[in-house]
């Protein structure tokens, strides 16, 4: 930027700048502090019940799972248990603690501890519990002795290993004596009762959160002294803030952001494709679009292309699920084709359009605008009127809960949280999510069927077939628009080393290795 | 314009010479003084009488040069204030005679203190910044500290305070002007006016606000306190019997122009100029019938476009064409009496 | 003074002061725009929502004299379609509130006694409450839309024109003709409409006209929170905090919408000083 | 002057019900229902009638108030469903930063309001005056959150001088909590360094808030004071020889200040709830930003308490410059 260039010359030589001096990360007394600016507010600490990026950063620095996840694609590597073993049928697992883990007080994550922290979740039923409700059996958790642990499964369940890193193991001596009356929700929602190399130093609720590394973790690596997640709404201040090194990281970029940020020497763009895909639910259980012909010829008149464009560093989906995970090469998704998109329509109740139908989006939510924006103007080729209204989260949420309240048109983003296409495919298709706002309405039972028959196939090539098979009806049946897989949109500073990238919420920073220069 | 000086006779302390204003407006430009003349001589109490926007208080006022400019233009004339042309003195200059040289009282006591400031501050900043001049006033000599003369003002106010009949000065001093009757605010602002003990006051309207009663106490504590000490005083006014009370001399203007001045036992018990006998016939007598007030026929021009040379022209009896050539010069054989009009000549009258 | 020299006397002062000559020109070129907004527009389709990604954040240029923003439209087009919902919304929040306030201010100053008392109070207290967050969070409460944002608006809108029409109203009520009109049997209501309302109505048109430069903003101010439109409506307010993640690349995306809400405002306010000085020179500036 | 203390304190009271009484009939009124939001997207039907329960929503309306009132005066402000946490305990935290910010926005008004006006008016339709009158003007009508994005491009991204939003700088620690405003604090702990890094992130902000209530105050004080110039005294004072600096310090100000002062009271309260925009722009965490959170989540309890301390500040604040009125201003005080 020319002119911008000669500004910020012209402003070096100004001696207010220099006597201001704005404050670069200095090293505050030589402490080594990691800034992390996000947009996402900690509001709830407990790791059986908060959801989110941000919680999920805190759990990951302040409790640890039986295992954890790295790299990409992801791998398992052990991490409070040191080694398991499975059994041929899939249904029992055993694990061995690793005896130097000891939670913040010093004593040592017993078998106990991992039992006692399971059936909290199951009994709870909040946060990531429903990874594994339906699943592990709470009588099936048996502390065999105080290193090894034991867990009977209700059915096999492949990606269990998977969803591990998400189940984090409480200090049961701590909750017990906070229980309270909701099973120790309130102590946990603004207290930390974990094993993490850090733990809360300062909570401004709405503003930052300040960790530090505790004095003897069982688990050295990295040269932090603490960190602190930093709230700035505003991606643009985000860009900025880490542009002029007022942050380490910045973890809520737009494509704009990352545009701009690309000549800067001082900083590191992560542009990596994730288990994250959006599409646009169809109301198929009430209204126009219960009609396949009509959701056939919507998803031939979408302008994909100017979905792409909008989202910027983002890839077309080429079937319901994420790309590698299980994907079928030989899939063929629906592409914008006006001739097909009316043939389909002259097939359905509306030969000739002329009806109305309503999309919601998130208000605040810049991407989902931009690609309603996309659905009208496409739609518009067929005659068909759109009504879009942005809505707050609640209402949202609330009105999913029958399929005549749910609008037409519903976007949702889905994270994969563990590396398996059971993740995606569970949340999204099968009937068992419908009123929940992950699937309000979509209800197939050959669906169901083939999800349920893919969670207990153990054998990778038979899940592959079925998987296919699946995403096949899923095409034929249309119930989404199928859209982009947005890339992660991270950036650091320079000077933040061995910071590896995992596409499984990689957004929530873990700090164990990473170090300042 | 004669600027040479006034060279034979002694200097007077005031001499208003063929004195011309013009005031702008939405209208137009307003020719309001039309070549005042006026001489006042020290100690000499001169009542300035004429109806209400003759011009008599923005003579007054130009001579402590407070009219503002624009939108006043002074066109022609001279003030001369001890010989000095106050039209030509830088502001500073002029700032030093107010109030140390020239004292002004106005019409209004309810509106001419300030409201929010405590009475006997207000003299005391009066008397303060006269002794930054003049510090002997306060008696302190030139090197006196700013505290030392801040000290002293304070009591000089309260002096002069009482000595405008206020009881127990001190006290009232700590009070606010709502907290004191008309009659009471008119004397703290003649203090005011006196406490520098000025050559001349100027008194803008000093009674007109104020019940007879009250009128006739402070015309009488004016002349004693201007008496003792040889002030001068330009009393404006538009009611001939308090001129009659106090005034020594008195000049009566009409349309911006003196018409006759002179002694007031002179002009008033015989009144040359048909204007002035015209005003006199108008005043009330003890003893008179209803209905047979005289009134004077007509209405005070238009001084955008004035009639062209004596401006009473159109009301007056005694009019010819030769009035309308040129505005009639104030003659007359001596002090005691002079007249500005064309059929009335000098020698006629004593 | 005749009719004709008040008439003179009153372009005089309008002329004396050519800043609001300059307001009621602005004024009058943006009611103008707001009506025909679509037709002055270069890109009218892009105001109903079609969009053109290819044409992504283009600078401002021959074709697109304020660029495009980040769905390809011409920024200058949705300025200008966005005059409508910021100035009618404006224009309807004062229309209302004047209605609403005028009303309840009469019945208080006509009346007097305790229902002046109540509906008075009722009028201060809603005058100490946060106009702009009780406005947001109705707005938010009623969800998107223009009329939803206008009620929420003249919600807290109204008691300004409540506490003027009650003063002029009680200086009135004492006059000659109305209690002239009282002896002659007029009820009080035909009195307040025919003899006491024609006489204040300059200070309710001063006000108002002042008052719709604030409306605008605060209609702006709602968008920029994200809460009063529903997409594809071009509104400045929602156009400036979109663009607002573009600074300091893409500075025309959010410069134009800003300055729209900034010439709005100003253009009202020049007309409302002009207008006040000519119809109600009591309080003068 | 006690009792007219005493007096116009006795008459806040009613109001403050009042008050009370109109936000809780607000909360009310607004469509959206509080207990389902509280309760959470996947809480069943009982457990939401059990929170309505817990809410007190089966009862009358005016027991309802009733409990509201008598839990206000507790401390009991409802719970946010954002902080999870007590109301009050988030008002603590946010309202220092507001009140800071404001603050701050009302020293750069009234000091350069008032300088402006005075010169205005005594070089009265001269350029100055003029100009002054044509800022003013475009002053108020520049719309706050416009201006904000405009110093932050110009001083933050551009020249890089101020910082982009926040309170302070991360790293550094925030000086001891007492009356929880930084600036303040700093001063109190004697904590140099810190105060100018509060200031830093203050003085953006708080140049976007002060605007348009600096436009104002110098068309009032411009307006009272040529009222003043004209009055009587000041031509008495000026004719008995006091100097002009004397008659502007002492004579025009104290006398045009006691007209200014109701606006620069009314100001105070429009700011209080003025906040919300140029907070959510320099991400200052005020009041404001947290009711436009509590808005966006439809979270009754946080908007009608930040409603409730913006009107209750507003009122008392307005009852301290009308106190401060009749302290400048003796006719009232001594009646």
């Amino acid at each position: 930027m020319e002119r911008r260039s000669i500004l910020k010359g012209a402003a070096g030589s100004a001696v207010i700048a220099s006597t201001l001096g704005l404050p670069a990360i200095a090293q505050a007394q030589g402490r080594k502090i990691l800034v992390i600016a996000a947009g996402q507010d900690i509001p709830n600490f407990d790791p059986h019940v908060a959801t989110g990026y941000s919680a999920s950063m805190l759990h990951r620095n302040t409790y640890d799972g039986l295992v954890r996840v790295v790299g990409a694609p992801p791998k398992v590597v052990p991490h409070l248990a040191s080694s398991w073993t499975i059994s041929p049928n899939g249904l029992e697992y055993v694990f061995k603690l690793n005896t130097a883990a000891k939670f913040h007080d010093g004593t040592p994550v017993t078998a106990h501890a991992v039992a006692y922290s399971f059936k909290r979740t199951l009994r709870l039923g909040k946060g990531n519990a429903w990874m594994i409700a339906g699943v592990v059996d709470p009588n099936g958790i048996e502390a065999v002795d105080v290193q090894t642990v034991r867990f009977k499964l209700l059915k096999p369940f492949a990606p269990f290993l998977s969803v591990l890193p998400w189940q984090f193991i409480v200090n049961p001596v701590l909750v017990e004596t906070n229980k309270g009356s909701d099973d120790g929700q309130e102590f946990l929602r603004k207290n930390i009762a974990g094993s993490g190399r850090f733990k809360i130093k300062r909570a401004e609720a709405g503003n930052l959160y300040e960790f530090e590394r505790v004095a003897s973790p069982w688990l050295a690596g990295g040269n932090l002294d603490g960190a602190i997640w930093k709230i700035v709404r505003e991606t643009s201040s985000q860009r900025l803030m880490v542009a002029r090194g007022e942050v380490h990281f910045a973890v809520d970029l737009t494509s704009e952001d990352m545009d701009s940020l690309k000549d800067n020497p001082a900083v590191v763009r992560v542009l990596e494709p994730e288990f994250r895909t959006f599409s646009i639910k169809m109301n198929t259980a009430h209204g126009p679009l219960a009609d396949i012909n009509v959701r056939k010829a919507i998803s031939h008149v979408f302008n994909y292309q100017g979905m792409l464009d909008a989202a910027g560093y983002a890839q077309l989906m080429v079937g319901p699920l994420p790309p590698g995970l299980m994907n079928d090469p030989k899939l063929k998704v629906p592409r914008t084709d006006l001739e097909m998109a009316k043939r389909y329509l002259a097939k359905s109740k509306y030969p000739n359009g002329g009806i109305k139908l309503t999309m919601v989006y998130v208000t605040g939510l810049e991407q989902q605008r931009r690609w309603s924006l996309v659905l009208l103007d496409s739609l518009k080729k067929l005659g068909i009127e759109l009504e879009i209204k942005p809505t707050l989260w609640p209402d949202m949420v609330a009105s999913t809960k029958t399929p005549q309240t749910t609008a037409d048109f519903f976007p949702v983003y889905q994270t994969g949280n563990y590396a398996d296409p059971d993740n995606v495919a569970f949340a999204s298709y099968h009937s068992s999510r419908n009123g929940n706002w992950q699937n309000p309405v979509y209800n197939n039972p050959k669906v169901d069927a083939l999800i349920n028959k893919g969670r207990g196939e153990i054998d990778p090539k038979k899940r592959a077939a079925i998987y296919a098979e699946l995403q096949q009806v899923l095409v034929d049946d249309a119930p989404d628009i199928f859209g982009v897989l947005e890339k992660r949109r991270l950036a650091y500073r320079k000077d933040v080393q061995n910071f590896v990238f995992t596409p499984v919420a990689s957004n929530a920073i873990e700090l164990q290795n990473l170090s300042l220069k | 314009m004669s600027s040479t000086l006034d060279q034979g006779a002694e200097m007077s302390l005031l001499h208003i010479q063929n004195l011309h204003l013009s005031m702008h407006s939405f209208e137009g430009d307003a020719h309001v003084l039309n070549g005042v003349e006026l001489k006042i001589e020290k100690g000499q109490i001169w009542g300035l009488a004429g109806e209400t926007g003759c011009g008599k208080s923005i003579t007054g006022l130009s001579i402590s040069r407070l009219v503002n400019t624009p939108p006043a233009r002074y066109l022609d004339g001279q003030i001369l204030f001890n010989g000095r042309d106050v039209l030509k003195l830088k502001e500073s200059d002029m700032r030093q005679l107010r109030g140390r040289e020239i004292g002004m009282i106005f019409q209004d006591p309810t509106t001419n203190l300030n409201p929010v400031l405590r009475v006997g501050e207000q003299i005391a900043d009066v008397a303060y910044e006269i002794g930054r001049i003049a510090p002997e006033i306060l008696g302190l000599t030139a090197t006196a500290r700013a505290s030392q003369r801040k000290k002293a003002a304070q009591k000089l106010g309260v002096d002069m305070l009482e000595r405008v009949g206020i009881a127990n000065a001190a006290q009232r001093a700590r009070d606010y002007p709502h907290q004191f009757s008309g009659g009471m605010r008119q004397r703290v602002l003649i203090a005011m006016a006196l406490v520098g003990q000025p050559k001349l006051l100027i008194a803008d309207e000093p009674t007109t606000a104020l019940d007879v009663t009250l009128q006739a106490q402070v015309l009488k504590l004016l002349s004693e306190l201007v008496s003792s000490s040889g002030t001068a005083v330009l009393m404006i006014t538009h009611n001939l019997g308090a001129v009659a009370q106090i005034c020594s001399h008195v000049a009566v203007m009409y349309a911006g122009h003196v018409v006759e001045s002179g002694l007031t036992q002179e002009v008033l018990s015989h009144p040359q100029h048909p204007y002035t006998r015209a005003l006199i016939a108008a005043l009330p007598k003890p003893g008179i019938q209803r209905g047979t007030l005289s009134t004077l026929p007509g209405r005070v021009p238009n001084l955008i476009d004035p009639p062209p040379g004596c401006r009473f022209a159109p009301r007056c009896a005694q009019a010819s064409h030769e009035c309308t050539l040129a505005v009639p010069a104030l003659v007359g054989k001596s002090d005691t009496h002079r007249i500005a009009c064309v059929h009335v000549q000098p020698e006629v009258f004593a | 003074m005749n009719e004709s020299q008040a008439w003179a006397r009153a372009y005089y002062r309008l002329r004396q002061n050519w800043l609001s000559l300059v307001g009621l020109v602005l004024v009058v070129f943006l009611l103008v725009v707001a009506l025909a907004g679509n037709q002055l527009a270069p890109y009218p389709e892009h105001i109903s929502g079609s969009v053109d990604t290819a044409m992504r954040f283009q600078a401002p240029s021959s074709a697109h004299w304020m660029g495009t923003n980040e769905m390809g439209q011409d920024v200058l087009s949705l300025v200008l379609g966005g005059a409508r919902i910021s100035l009618f919304g404006g224009l309807a929040v004062v229309v209302l509130a004047a209605v609403v306030g005028t009303m309840v201010g009469a019945v208080a100053g006509y009346f007097g006694g305790w229902t002046d008392e109540v509906l008075m109070r009722l009028a201060d207290l809603k005058l100490t409450l946060p106009g702009l967050i009780l406005a947001m969070a109705v707005a938010a409460a009623l969800g998107a839309g223009t009329m939803n944002m206008v009620l929420a608006i003249s919600l807290s809108w109204w008691p300004g024109f409540a506490r003027l029409v009650r003063g002029e109203v009680i200086s009135k009520r004492e006059e000659v003709y109305v209690l002239a009109a009282r002896a002659l049997g007029a009820g009080s209501v035909r009195i307040m409409w025919r003899h006491i309302l024609p006489n204040i109505l300059s200070p309710i048109i001063v006000k108002m006209s002042l008052d719709v430069g604030f409306a605008v903003l605060t209609v702006a101010s709602l968008g920029f929170v994200g809460i009063g439109v529903k997409p594809p409506t071009p509104e400045w307010g929602l156009m400036l905090s979109t663009a607002r993640g573009f600074l300091p690349d893409y500075w025309w995306t959010a410069i134009f919408p800003g300055l729209a809400i900034f010439l709005t405002v100003l253009s009202f306010n020049l007309l409302g000083d002009g207008l006040r000085d000519v119809l109600d020179p009591r309080s003068r500036r | 002057m006690l009792h007219y203390i005493v007096r116009r304190i006795l008459l806040l009271l009613p109001v403050l019900l009042g008050l009370s009484m109109m936000v809780f009939a607000i909360g009310r009124l607004l469509p959206g229902d509080p207990v389902l939001l509280a309760a959470g997207p996947n809480a069943t039907k009982e457990e939401v009638a059990a929170l309505a329960v817990e809410f007190g929503l089966d009862k009358p309306v005016a027991v309802q108030y009733w409990n509201y009132l008598t839990g206000l005066l507790h401390g009991d402000w409802g719970r946010s469903l954002q902080s999870r946490g007590p109301v009050l305990e988030d008002l603590k935290v946010f309202l220092p930063a507001t009140l800071e910010l404001v603050l701050a926005a009302m020293l750069i008004a009234v000091v350069f309001g008032i300088l402006l006006g005075l010169l205005a008016a005594v070089k009265r339709n001269g350029w100055i005056d003029y100009s002054v009158r044509l800022v003013s003007l475009a002053s108020i009508s520049m719309p706050r959150f416009f201006l904000g994005l405009l110093l932050q491009l110009v001083f933050a991204m551009w020249l890089g001088w101020a910082s982009l939003g926040g309170r302070f700088p991360l790293i550094a620690s925030p000086p001891p909590l007492v009356t929880g405003m930084l600036t303040i604090d700093s001063l109190l702990a004697g904590d140099l360094p810190s105060f100018l890094l509060a200031l830093q992130y203050l003085a953006l902000p708080a140049m976007a808030m002060s605007l348009s209530p600096l436009a104002t105050i110098t068309r009032m004080m411009r307006a009272s004071t040529m009222e003043v110039l004209q009055q009587d005294y000041m031509l008495t004072a000026r004719a008995l020889g006091i100097p002009p600096g004397k008659l502007l310090r002492k004579y025009v100000l104290r006398n045009a200040l006691t007209s200014t002062l109701t606006v620069i009271g009314l100001y105070f309260g429009w700011l209080l709830g003025g906040t919300v925009l140029v907070e959510s722009v320099f991400d200052w965490p005020g009041i404001g930003l947290y009711a436009t959170k509590a808005i966006m989540m439809q979270d009754f309890m946080p908007i009608m308490g930040v409603v409730l301390t913006i009107g209750t500040l507003f009122v008392t604040f307005n009852l301290l410059i009308d106190l401060l009125y009749g302290v400048i201003n003796p006719k009232v005080r001594l009646g």
